[in-house]
């Protein structure tokens, strides 16, 4: 983290950069949060740990909008984000300075919670295990059981586009990416029907899932302005639950990254993912495997066609 | 003081939901949220906050307010009913409890808000003590006194059993109800249990949090200061910490065409975070997402203080600091003006 | 498609039609006194790309208990390459409505030529008989639209 | 649109065709309950002058912005009413049509279901129009010069008469000759004069005139733009011979020693050198080189043409040209071919030199032919004695190897050739076997009764089952007699198959370039099958000749010159006005992503960096921006923008869902 900081002090010193985009100690272990960073005093905030899963590039819309470079940290999965934006022309690439940072995987707090873990008082990362001291005791934790779900099915450590690469990476994925999905697929409708039911009930409309999502850049989104008069505070009715994830998966679909954080922030703990990955499944299967962020260049799936192109009803064929 | 032993809890719960609503905390796919009672759901009393605090049961998320129908040309307004019958809400924890009161400044000043009223007119409120304490909770900066319950029952968590003391006639009247299933006991019953969390509460990462210079007095110099620049960047504007606050009260009023059977005008919640909040003809008052958050905090620890006695309208629930996406929260903004002394 | 169901239950269908070959087919039935149930009612849309998935879910919510997409051949398009997009388009939508648990009958896509008004009309029927045999749209729909 | 309308309903009762099965009265009744319609009335025949002016008097009285009328398709009457209101004073795309004849009255039965039914379609439809908005159409210029595509004789009429009105106009030809099917055949019915004689004059006089450029050896490559500013590519392929310097001699043709490569003209029945001009009077004279079988190309070595070449004509490293011209009109002519006849083994096609195709008999009779216009047979030369002509080979055929169409031309044609072969060669017994002899037309009955009754030719009616080639090197063929019922087996030497014909192979690639739509059959298809017979439902392209269906010489020259009027008119415009559907971009909801750029199929979007105020923010940001003449309204941006800032003018987001929604009550 150190060499994190150092480097960031020398270009704000050599004015390389105006200011730097990354993740500022939080006053609980596990709640840093995105920060600007404008000199070296306040970089002796600066942290890179565990908890630092937030998405930067989202920010960088913004931030492309001021003045001079802005310094960003992202990690692998988060530049598939900034391609896509910038395939978007939602972000200036003159105006960002992108130092690509290692990633061991990151942690979700709500599965330590999971865990029966109460009244986190302070939490040390150790070598694959944390350290967990609370009102209650101390606890200690396999780091790798207590990641976020993305860290599981990680598309790899690879920086997609960068200035400079800093610090070391640790393949996580474990899992199988579209396990969740064909989990689903293989249900009844009554099951399927239900298991979105329950989950989405939750549904409280908060709008984190939108406004976390790189993808979700549009400047007023539907589901705020009247142009379709689909505007939606609320979910009154257990249809609007589903019309808000549908067309919000479906206006993603073919841009998502599946970086994860929609499922990252809901404070109901919905499997948000598990929309934009059926879309991306699907577009695998028919269209040919593709990944948003991963280059340019590519067409995006929604964008483009093929004359040999399944027909809807293939849809009823798969059963 | 009364107690019943933990496995009679359901029996409990039966003999309540027996000719009335029951509202508890529920778990259901992974989260737990205030919910009515039935034989299918699964009950969490464990659980140390509901994601959504319990205010829904009063001032719920989306209601009717009324319906206009057209019959052959002539319009006619059919208002929704008003809640008539009681039903109890069990489980609510202290905090919780003290935002139903700082809900009430607003709801049941002049004008009196008719729906609301009614439902509070009609709930028999069962407070719960809590037993663990989590890093996330400052109710004690609001005076609030995690092991002493308040409502119209107060009930604790004490190994098996569950001690209940009604606090007044609507307490005694549900108690009277339940009484076949209640024992009598010792007040002193819960005081060693009190003693050993509030020893906790002490050591709380929150607990020496201070809101000295939060009053109305501090309007201008905390509105000016240049700390909400620094604060507001990692907002994302999306409306979680309003949705699962106890206290936040803010509803739009919308009308939805039902086609057939009339269009309804009903009232929802609303984020001073969002962008169209408070909207009006000629755009938006708060034009940028600074001044947005800056006025969530202003609300909570100075407007509402300056027309309420000194009430804050926060209650320390810590739902804000565990479910902001943003890792923000009210206690980084509380802090910031202290370190900066308001300054800068 | 059982006469019972059919008198005790009507469905409510929506048709989008591309003007250039979907809608002047279903003329084409029409001149042709080629029938089909009073239950769909057809909407004229320039191109079949031009349904956004937001119509299809706002026909449900508001009530209808099917909804088809008709629209010029493949390679037909009148734009060229329209309903390319919109097959794209809607066979992820109805992919991801099969995911939610709604009943895959409820959406269709058909492409009808201008010259095919008895392939409307058939499309039609078979439509019909297959939503009724459905029922009513209760999981994708706005309950607040049910009287 | 916030504005509150003032809407006026017009249901019509089409006579009994709507009345009948529709409550019309009901209808105006029900829709005058509708939001901001403020006048509803019915009558007998809206699109009639009294219907029409009744519109427009209560346009006057009550002062009306919006209409809906309630009858039969937009597609047949939208204009007249849109003209209609107009004339009224009030924007012509304030007019919504609720279509409740097509829709509704012809199909339902049940006059109360129809009732119903009705009333709802015109729910849907002043819902949509409490939404319109006035619409002004653009203007854009029109390039006066059109493109024929196809340098037969219906592309070569066509050109002829567009140039005659004095427009510019330029043939593409795919083959390194114009001329086309008719100049392979040898006489044409029922006149028997000899096809050349009328069509080379034709050849030369469109090679001749000052306003017509004729591309030979080329094809259309791209086609951009729209009705009145299409611009194409045309891909002049190298024809190795410089064709200012060549004089036509010939010399090159007869000393080539690559001789043995079939002839396209003759139908692969003869062989041509690989340098070669397809016909005599092939326009222009100069020969191409095929590449393929040229030695020189094969090898390097050879070169024997260009030694011989006095004008130092043939150059071997021409390449292929690509030419870009603007074009006002376009009119396809691609014409037709006969079909494989792979999957009509019974007949023997692929077994026996003797069993032959019409066109190629038209070859073999041709003095220019490969047997100098001698009746023989093509195994062993010998003159035939018996011959049988098979009718609809492929014609009226249901299984999916032929066509189901009727080809139209090969009864007369065979009539022709028979009476031909009779009056040359008395002593041939000639046969035809048919499922039926369709002679409408000017002459066309008494030319095929000549042919039984003065030629005594020998039609049988019915099919040929097989036609089997025997050791002896005869061909014995079964068929049945379904007039008197019974089996036939007889010996010919040689079998004619009247082969049905199909749109040129490449008509779906062009058809596809211009967006025009084509049926089942790859004909293309016309704008209405009665009323625009010769125009394409898109706008600026034109129909001719067989591309569009079958037809013989004179029907294809009178269609020829119908497209060409179509397309003078066209050109004798000025400006034209351009459709006012098209998209729209709002600035303030538009987030600059591309995408909707990335699926205009016209390139009508662009982008530019515009300052905007959003509520006080003042900044740049990156725009859509629609080029309006470009924009034909398909309206695939809108559903790929996200935000909905791409809208569609006449067919918005917001007026699609008011439909939606009154249809779903």
């Amino acid at each position: 983290m150190q060499e994190l900081v150092n480097r960031a002090g020398e270009l704000l010193a050599d004015g390389s950069v105006a200011r730097v985009l990354g993740w500022k100690a939080g006053d609980l272990s596990y709640n840093p949060e995105p920060a600007y960073f404008e000199n070296a005093e306040a970089l002796e905030q600066f942290v890179y740990n565990g908890f630092c899963g937030a998405n930067l590039s989202k920010y960088m819309i913004e931030a492309s909008k001021l003045e001079g470079k802005t310094l960003v940290f992202l990690k692998p999965c988060d530049t598939y984000s900034f391609s896509q934006l910038l395939k978007e022309h939602r972000v200036d690439r003159d105006k960002a300075w992108i130092i690509g940072v290692g990633c061991h995987g990151k942690l979700d707090i709500e599965r330590i919670r999971e865990q029966g873990i109460k009244g986190i008082e302070l939490v040390q990362e150790e070598e694959d295990s944390l350290k967990i001291q609370t009102l209650y005791g101390e606890k200690e934790l396999p780091y790798q059981s207590v990641m976020l779900e993305r860290c599981y099915v990680c598309k790899g450590k690879e920086h997609r586009i960068y200035d400079e690469l800093i610090g070391e990476s640790k393949e996580t994925d474990t899992g199988e990416r579209f396990a969740g999905v064909a989990e689903v697929e293989a249900m009844s409708p009554e099951e399927k029907f239900a298991f979105f039911q329950r989950e989405l009930s939750k549904c409280i409309r908060c709008n984190a899932c939108r406004n976390v999502c790189p993808a979700c850049s549009c400047r007023k989104c539907v589901f705020d302005s009247n142009k379709f008069d689909s505007a939606q505070k609320v979910n009154v009715d257990s249809f609007e639950e589903k019309m808000f994830h549908i067309i919000r998966a479906f206006h993603v679909a073919g841009r998502c990254t599946d970086c994860g954080e929609c499922s990252r922030v809901c404070p109901q703990g919905i499997p948000l993912h598990l929309f934009n990955r059926k879309f991306i499944k699907d577009i695998n299967e028919l269209y040919g495997t593709f990944q948003a962020g991963e280059d340019l260049e590519t067409k995006g799936p929604l964008t483009n066609f093929t004359f040999e192109d399944a027909e809807p009803g293939i849809v009823a064929e798969r059963g | 003081m009364y107690k019943i032993e933990k496995e009679k809890l359901t029996a409990l719960f039966q003999m309540i939901a027996a000719d009335q609503e029951l509202f508890l905390p529920i778990r259901n796919g992974g989260q737990v949220n205030f919910g009515p009672w039935s034989e299918a759901v699964e009950v969490d009393l464990e659980t140390l906050n509901s994601v959504k605090s319990p205010k829904d049961v009063f001032f719920p998320q989306s209601e009717n307010l009324y319906t206009v129908k057209q019959n052959d040309g002539h319009m006619c307004i059919e208002p929704e009913e008003l809640k008539n019958q009681d039903f109890v809400v069990f489980g609510i924890r202290p905090c919780d409890v003290k935002g139903v009161e700082v809900l009430d400044k607003v709801f049941l000043v002049d004008p009196l808000d008719s729906y609301y009223a009614a439902r509070r007119e009609h709930a028999t409120l069962v407070s719960m003590a809590c037993n663990e304490p989590e890093e996330t909770c400052f109710c004690k900066a609001f005076g609030i006194d995690c092991v002493e319950p308040g409502g119209d029952v107060a009930v604790w968590r004490v190994g098996e059993e569950l001690y209940w003391k009604p606090l007044n006639e609507k307490g005694e009247a549900l108690t009277d109800k339940v009484k076949s299933l209640l024992v009598e006991a010792e007040e002193s019953c819960v005081a060693e249990q009190q003693a050993a969390v509030r020893k906790i509460v002490e050591k709380l990462p929150y607990a020496d949090l201070s809101l000295d210079g939060w009053n109305g007095e501090a309007l201008d110099a905390k509105f000016n200061s240049d700390i909400w620049e620094k604060l507001y960047t990692p907002c994302l504007a999306c409306g979680t910490c309003t949705f699962v606050c106890p206290t936040c009260q803010c509803y739009d009023i919308k009308d939805y065409d039902t086609g057939s059977s009339g269009v309804q005008r009903y009232r929802c919640w609303d984020s001073c975070m969002y962008s169209d909040f408070t909207m009006m003809a000629h755009g938006n008052n708060r034009t940028n997402q600074m001044q947005r958050f800056r006025q969530r905090f202003m609300h909570k620890l100075v407007y509402f203080p300056a027309n309420n006695g000194g009430m804050y309208s926060c209650v320390g629930c810590g739902r804000c600091v565990a479910k902001c996406p943003a890792s923000l929260n009210i206690v980084k903004v509380i802090k910031a003006f202290q370190e900066k002394g308001g300054e800068l | 498609m059982s006469i019972e169901a059919k008198t005790e239950f009507k469905p409510k269908i929506v048709a989008f039609c591309c003007n250039w070959c979907s809608y002047a087919g279903a003329d084409l039935a029409g001149s042709s006194r080629l029938g089909y149930p009073a239950d769909v009612k057809i909407i004229r849309v320039p191109c079949s790309c031009r349904v956004n998935p937001m119509f299809i879910l706002r026909a449900f919510e508001k009530g209808a208990d099917g909804v088809i997409i008709c629209g010029c051949h493949p390679g037909d398009c009148h734009y060229s390459t329209g309903n390319y997009y919109a097959r794209r388009r809607m066979t992820l939508l109805f992919s991801m409505l099969d995911y939610l648990g709604i009943e895959q009958g409820r959406t269709r896509v058909e492409w009808v030529s201008a010259a095919e008004g008895v392939k409307f009309s058939t499309t039609m029927n078979e439509f019909v008989e297959k939503v009724t045999s459905l029922g009513e749209n209760i999981r994708l729909g706005d309950l607040r639209c049910r009287s | 649109m916030s504005r509150v309308q003032r809407i006026g309903v017009f249901v019509c009762h089409c006579g009994s065709n709507i009345a009948a099965t529709v409550d019309v009265t009901k209808v105006a009744e029900m829709a005058r309950l509708e939001q901001g319609v403020v006048h509803a009335e019915e009558y007998q025949y809206m699109c009639s002058e009294a219907g029409q002016a009744k519109i427009a008097e209560a346009i006057k009285e009550k002062d009306l912005t919006g209409i809906v009328v309630c009858s039969c398709s937009p597609r047949m009457h939208e204009t007249t009413f849109r003209n209609a209101v107009e004339r009224a004073g009030i924007n012509p795309y304030m007019v919504e049509i609720a279509n409740i004849r097509e829709h509704c009255s012809w199909i339902h039965k049940n006059k109360a279901e129809g009732t119903e039914k009705a009333i709802i379609l015109a729910k849907a439809a002043i819902a949509k129009v409490n939404l319109n908005a006035p619409l002004k159409p653009g203007e854009s210029r029109v390039t006066k010069r059109a493109l024929v595509i196809g340098g037969g004789i219906a592309g070569i009429q066509t050109a002829l008469d567009i140039a005659e009105a004095g427009y510019k106009v330029d043939i593409v030809e795919k083959t390194p000759s114009i001329g086309g099917r008719m100049s392979q055949l040898d006489k044409t019915f029922p006149t028997l004069d000899c096809s050349a004689c009328i069509l080379t004059p034709k050849m030369v006089e469109a090679s001749a005139h000052e306003n017509i450029r004729i591309f030979t050896y080329s094809e259309v490559e791209q086609v951009s733009g729209f009705v009145g500013d299409f611009t194409v590519d045309i891909r002049k392929k190298a024809r190795s011979v410089d064709m200012d310097k060549c004089t036509g001699c010939g010399v090159c043709s007869e000393k080539c020693p690559a001789k043995k490569n079939a002839s396209e003209f003759n139908r692969g029945l003869g062989n041509r050198s690989a340098i070669y001009t397809p016909f005599a009077q092939a326009i222009p004279n100069v020969p191409v080189i095929d590449r393929e079988n040229c030695i020189k190309f094969k090898t390097g070595k050879c070169g024997v043409c260009s030694k011989v070449c006095q004008a130092g004509a043939v150059d071997y490293e021409q390449q292929d040209e690509i030419i870009t011209e603007k074009y006002g009109a376009i009119v396809a002519a691609t014409g037709f071919d006969t079909i494989k006849l792979d999957d009509f083994d019974e007949y023997a096609y692929s077994q026996s030199k003797d069993v032959i195709t019409s066109l190629e008999l038209e070859r073999v009779m041709n003095a220019a032919g490969p047997t100098a216009g001698h009746l023989e047979r093509l195994s062993d030369g010998k003159a035939p004695r018996n011959i049988v002509f098979i009718q609809c080979v492929g014609s009226r055929d249901c299984t999916n190897r032929g066509k189901p169409y009727c080809s139209k031309i090969c009864c007369m044609y065979t009539a022709k050739h028979a009476m031909l072969i009779r009056d040359k060669y008395p002593d041939v017994k000639v046969t035809v076997f048919y499922i039926d002899v369709r002679t409408p037309g000017k002459n066309f009955d008494e030319f095929y009764r000549r042919a039984v009754e003065d030629y005594g030719v020998n039609y049988v009616k019915g099919q040929v089952g097989k036609v089997a080639p025997q050791p002896d090197g005869s061909l014995m063929v079964q068929g049945v007699d379904m007039l008197d019922n019974k089996q036939i087996r007889m010996e010919a030497d040689m079998v004619v198959l009247a082969t049905a014909i199909e749109p040129e192979a490449g008509v779906r690639k062009i058809a596809t370039m211009l967006t025009a739509s084509i049926d089942n059959n790859n004909f293309l298809t016309e704008a209405h099958p009665k009323l625009r017979p010769v125009e394409s439902p898109t706008a600026g392209v034109f129909l001719s000749g067989v591309c569009q269906g079958p037809k013989d010489i004179p029907e294809t020259v009178a269609q020829a010159g119908a497209a060409a009027v179509k397309a003078i008119g066209l050109l004798a415009k000025n400006k034209l006005l351009t459709n006012p559907c098209t998209a729209t971009t709002d600035e303030l909801l538009c987030n600059g992503c591309s995408a909707c750029e990335n699926v205009c199929p016209y390139g009508a979007i662009t982008y530019e960096d515009r300052e905007v105020n959003d509520h006080g923010i003042r900044e740049v940001r990156r725009i859509a921006a629609v080029n309006n003449a470009l924009c034909q309204g398909c309206g695939a941006c809108t559903v790929t923008c996200p935000s909905g800032a791409m809208d569609l003018q006449g067919f918005s987001n917001r007026q699609i869902i008011a439909e939606v929604d009154a249809i779903c009550r």
